[in-house]
């Protein structure tokens, strides 16, 4: 199980779910409405580190976190 | 490594500016530039309020401190969390360094990556409501990649 | 329209750059950028001394505060007279601005213009001298003109 | 009579002379052996604003600096 965590102003509390990498993350969300407005412009973290494939290998226990759009200052 | 602080609402600017000042007082650096972000009043804002998502922020920071050190320099950085009031200050970024050119090459380099890639959210307090500053916010680099884009 | 300040020694930075911050505190400047210029221990040094020429030094950050505030910024420096010794202070500008561009990018043009243009030279105190830093100073732009440049 | 003053680390007392334009001074001070290690890299004002000519015309009165090679910060 994987956890997906949403931050800042996405208002969307954390799922848990089986996923062997990000693809399967993508095609959950994809079909979720309430991410519409956040999947394309939402940065991805696995363990707190940002990834930049959905080839991106995911196991037991890992923490997955999508970050949209920042504006420190 | 870090100096990266993280404050309860608005900044106490002269505390933290004269702390970093004498902090490194004896380390023979001959620039010292820091950055002081403050809340603007402008479209009826009573003020902002911040997410701060620490533990990137925190690699990011490190990151940028280890570039930094190799040109013998050094980087400081506070931040608010929550609520800052017009007129209140919520972001300060200071570079320590040996010479002026580093120094205003890299507080430059560190403000902008800041604004581009720090995960911190902006919201304006208006009207007793919070409202996600979408317009003036910016996709992390490599943002996407669940909706195709790589 | 000045706000230059000079000073007999060493500059006090906390007094300095705090104040500053407050007396700007309520005209909605977003970004504020003080650069602190501190004397390197360095060569064996004991300090620097510094004679500045008033008049073309005011003039010359006339000119500058004049096109600052064409961008809606504004600028202030403060510069010591006489012996700052190492690890001691002898120069702020800084520099406030509603958004964080234009003062990066102001703060940087003034420091280097200081430089090459501001009617300020620089001695080593060492071993009891006072000697002038001929290798460290530039030539004011147009100058030579008496030995027949133009 | 026009005032000549020397800024920094020039180390002259000030001189007092008749001179109709920088010409004049340029003239004097080429035969200074003092001034040999400055005339090449000094600015030059009148009445405390920096001048790009040797013609610039002098009146009785009037104060010219010259400004060698600066360093502050």
């Amino acid at each position: 199980m994987v956890t997906i965590e949403f931050l800042g102003p996405i208002q969307k509390a954390p799922l848990t779910l089986d996923a062997a990498s990000l693809h399967d993350i993508a095609e959950v969300l994809k079909h979720d409405s309430e991410m519409a407005q956040w999947i394309e412009n939402c940065a991805v973290a696995v363990n707190d580190t940002l990834v930049s494939t959905l080839d991106t290998p995911l196991k037991d226990g890992d923490k997955v976190s999508l970050l949209p759009p920042v504006c420190g200052g | 490594m870090s100096t990266l602080e993280l404050y309860e609402g608005a900044l106490n600017v002269p505390e933290i500016i004269t702390r970093w000042y004498a902090e490194e007082s004896q380390y023979n650096y001959g620039a010292y530039i820091p950055f002081i972000g403050t809340v603007r009043e402008e479209d009826g804002i009573e003020g902002l309020s911040f997410d701060v998502y620490e533990p990137i922020l925190s690699s990011w920071f490190d990151a940028w401190q280890t570039k930094t050190e190799v040109l013998g320099a050094k980087l400081k950085m506070a931040h608010s969390r929550g609520d800052v009031l017009v007129h209140e200050s919520s972001y300060i970024a200071a570079v320590f360094s040996p010479k002026r050119r580093v120094a205003l090459e890299t507080i430059e380099k560190f403000v902008e990556d800041f604004k581009a890639s720090a995960p911190i959210w902006k919201y304006d307090l208006k009207n007793g409501a919070r409202l996600y500053a979408a317009d003036r916010s910016t996709a992390i680099a490599g943002a996407g990649i669940l909706g195709g884009k790589r």
